[in-house]
This record gives C-alpha cells, structure tokens and sequence, in this order.
C-alpha cells in the first residue's frame, strides 16, 4: 500500500497501484497514474476512461478486454473498438490499465 | 483419462469436500490423471493452513497437500472466492496490508479462468457441492 | 471457436447467499475464453433475473445490472425452466433479459448437447 | 451417457426432482452424501421411472445405516468407473 499526494490530496493505493478509495478519483489522479506510466492522456484516452466508467456505473464491474472492446465499438465507432487501438492507448494490459486510470476495481475475471 | 475436480463444498461444515478426496484418491489409483482440483466458492476452505484437528480426526487440508505432495497435484483455489474470505497468501497479504497469511502450502491461489481452462483440457469434471 | 460448450447450471435465489453471483462470474470466465457458454436457470433461480432489483439497502451489488452486461460478453442463451417461472407465478416478461424457456423434456436434451455442464 | 450424481436429503425434494426430470433415458444416478436416502423402500415410487439406473455410493450408505440390496452399492472405485463409461458428469446439490 502506497500514499501519494496528489493535488494537495494524500491518495492511497494498493499493491498494484489500484485505488483503495475509489471515491478519491479525480481527472488529477488518473493524470498522475498516467505519469507514471509514461503516458500523455489524450482526447483520445479520455473518451475511453469516461466510457468505462459509465460502464461501471451502469453494469456494476470493471470490464474484462473482450466486453471492453465490444462497449467501445457501440460507443466510439468500429475503428476504435478493436483491441490493437485499445492496446496503442494503454499498452500492456489495457482492461486493466484503463480500469486503474479510470478509478475502478481491478478486473475480476482475468486469466 | 483426463479428470478435474471442483470442489465447493467447505470441509467440516459439508461432507462434499471429504468425499471429492476419497474420489481423487480412487481416480488416482484407477490410473487416471488428474488435472486440476479447483476450489470455488466456500470450497476455498480446503485450502487453509490454520486448521487444528482433534487427535481422532482426519484434517481435509492436510489430506489434500499429502495427497498433492504424492501425485504433483495442481490445487488452485479461486482467487477472487479465497480474499474474501480471509484466505490470503503472501502476495495478497502485502497488496491489501495485512501481517498475517493462511494459504497452506501445496495450493496457489488464481483466476476463474484456471476452472475454465480446467473443462476444455480434461475428459471428465466432477463436481463436488455444498448446499446453498 | 472449438466446438467445447458450457453450459452452467444455478438453482438458487439471489442475495440470500452468493450462488447466483457465483455462477455469473462463471460463465463470464467463459466468455473470457471466448468459450461458447450458456447459463441455464432452474428452480429458485428465476429470482435471479426479476427485475427492479434494489439491493443497496442489505449492502450488496444490484445483479441486474451485471446481468445487463452479458450481451457485451456475448452470453445470448439463457435458458429458463418453463415450470419454475410457472410455479412462482412469474412470465418471461418480469425478467430482466430476454430468456428462452425450457420444459423438462428439452431439460434433457440441453445437458446432452453440451460438452460440460457446471453447477454453481 | 450422463452420469447425475445427488448429494440432498429427501427433505430437498425440488433437488431430486430437478435430477429425475433432467436424465434421458440412458442416464445412470449415483446418490452421495444424504442423497443416499433416497434409496430407501419409502422413497421407491419416485424412483420408479429409474429402475435398474440408480446405484448409491456404499460408504455413504454404510456410514447412515441404509441397508440396501449389495447390487446397488457401488464403491469409489466403481464410482470412477462410472465417470468414465458416462460423457459427462452433472452433479445435484
């Protein structure tokens, strides 16, 4: 567990930098995660965040890759929802980056 | 053949987990392979290190880990199920900050995903249930 | 695709224990696998899928909602006992997602056309 | 070819019920556990229908003090065997 100031706030993470208190996000605090992964948010990440966290408040659960890429190409059009264009934006795991940066619980149904 | 084993059922509080070891054992003996026993819902039991057995009684978990120990046995214990429970090894003690882990050794804690790929390697899934 | 298919059996109600969110984390993991999943509800476990569900006041998650989610996970065959709903008074339409019901004679049929068969 | 095992007391009935309905006509039953009351001479008519594809697990039935005809106990041996002559295996709890 970790305790980061961000914005004048202390903000706690856990082990693998998932938020503890997921009512402290904040646009700063996923600004800040992106940092530390060497990552600019762009217009183009910022559409993807605020689709998954609709999509938390709709169904309930962070999303694994597969219904992810599906809810961006209903949102965001066919050229977005594809996993190469969701791996560009959050490379690695982008289910489970782009959960971290949004503010969500880990994915549970992961491999 | 090819078996794995679900195991759901609780030790002490349900019979199931009891009975799922005396059917590897028979699985085993008959020749067989066992691929997997998974532990899902309050079958994560199975897999604590803290029992303490009265001298006249048969401990489920450490009949699991000799048995585990005797045949190289996967015993996976659904990640997800086990924390919530308070069944916790040392990698999920440091990430949600507690001093103290109870996973007894022999059986590794991960995803649903291993009870999944469980049914499509083996020939055969038994499940072993508690009620409710 | 391989031709595998689960079929994930649940006979209980929902909240009074967690079977019913079990056995949705199940077949969600399927999907995960982009295995062909079907989760069939019997019994009790029509309960599951009423609407209107409002758990926040005994502290837990709304299962309607995850539930509304499994189109995004491609989970489209549910299937319902015919006699449950009937039993407990209820009609397809006071279920959250579109079902198809099932009586027992295709009981039968449906364990046999999948390769394995999960009870939660 | 399934193999339906049954771990519930005839005190769950709808358990029993669901099973029965559920097996084809080349299905075998196996009652575990307190399922294997169910195989009492109180209980014959509902299993009627299965006549002759019902076995009980003989530790079980040992350990109640069922007393049942030796042709229907099977042990954990047969139990596997079973497992394997059958597709699949659907368990009833």
């Amino acid at each position: 567990m970790t305790t980061e100031m961000i914005n004048g706030h202390a903000v706690a993470f856990d082990d693998e930098g998932y938020l503890q208190d997921l009512s402290q996000w904040s646009p700063r605090v996923a600004e800040h995660l992106a940092a530390q992964e060497g990552l600019e948010l762009t217009e183009a990440h910022w559409e993807v965040l605020h689709l998954l966290r609709d999509f938390y408040a709709r169904y309930a659960h962070s999303p694994a890759m597969r219904p992810l890429v599906k809810a961006v190409k209903q949102s965001l059009g066919d050229d977005k929802g594809r996993s190469i264009y969701l791996m560009q934006l959050f490379p690695g795991s982008p289910a489970k980056l782009a959960a971290r940066l949004a503010g969500l619980p880990k994915p549970d149904n992961c491999l | 053949m090819i078996f794995s084993i679900i195991v759901q059922a609780p030790p002490v509080q349900a019979q199931g987990a009891e009975t799922a070891l005396r059917f590897a054992r028979a699985v085993l003996a008959a020749g067989h392979r066992i691929h997997r026993v998974f532990f899902y819902r309050d079958g994560v039991h199975n897999g604590t290190a803290l029992t303490c057995t009265p001298q006249d009684e048969n401990s489920i978990p450490a009949q699991w880990q000799a048995l585990a120990a005797e045949h190289d046995l996967d015993l996976v214990v659904c990640i997800a199920a086990a924390v919530r429970r308070g069944l916790i090894d040392e990698s999920e003690a440091g990430r949600y900050g507690h001093r103290h882990w109870n996973l007894a050794d022999g059986f590794e804690l991960s995803g649903l995903g291993q009870l999944v790929e469980a049914c499509l390697t083996s020939d055969r899934v038994v499940t072993f249930g508690g009620r409710s | 695709m391989s031709a595998a298919s689960i079929l994930v059996i649940t006979r209980s109600a929902p909240y009074g224990s967690s079977a019913a969110r079990d056995a949705l984390d199940v077949a969600l993991t399927c999907s995960v696998f982009e295995q062909p999943v079907s989760l069939l509800f019997l019994d009790d476990a029509v309960f599951q899928l009423l609407k209107g569900q409002s758990p926040g006041g005994i502290g837990q998650k709304n299962l309607n909602a995850v539930q509304q989610s499994l189109p995004l996970y491609d989970i489209d065959r549910l299937y319902v006992g015919a006699r449950a709903l009937a039993e407990r008074g209820l009609h397809a339409s006071d279920l959250i997602l579109p079902v198809q019901t099932i009586d027992e004679a295709e009981l039968a049929s449906l364990l046999a056309d999948h390769t394995t068969v999960l009870s939660v | 070819m399934i193999l339906h095992t049954l771990n519930q007391p005839p005190a769950n009935a709808a358990c029993f019920e669901r099973c029965r309905e559920a097996m084809s006509s080349d299905d075998t039953l196996l009652l575990i556990e307190d399922g294997v009351y169910w195989a009492l001479p109180a209980f014959a008519a509902r299993l009627e229908s299965l006549s002759g594809r019902v076995k009980v697990l003989a530790a079980d039935a040992a350990a109640r003090g069922v007393d049942l005809p030796a042709a229907h106990c099977i042990d954990d041996q047969a139990f596997v065997a079973l497992c394997v002559s059958h597709d699949k295996v659907v368990s009833w709890f």
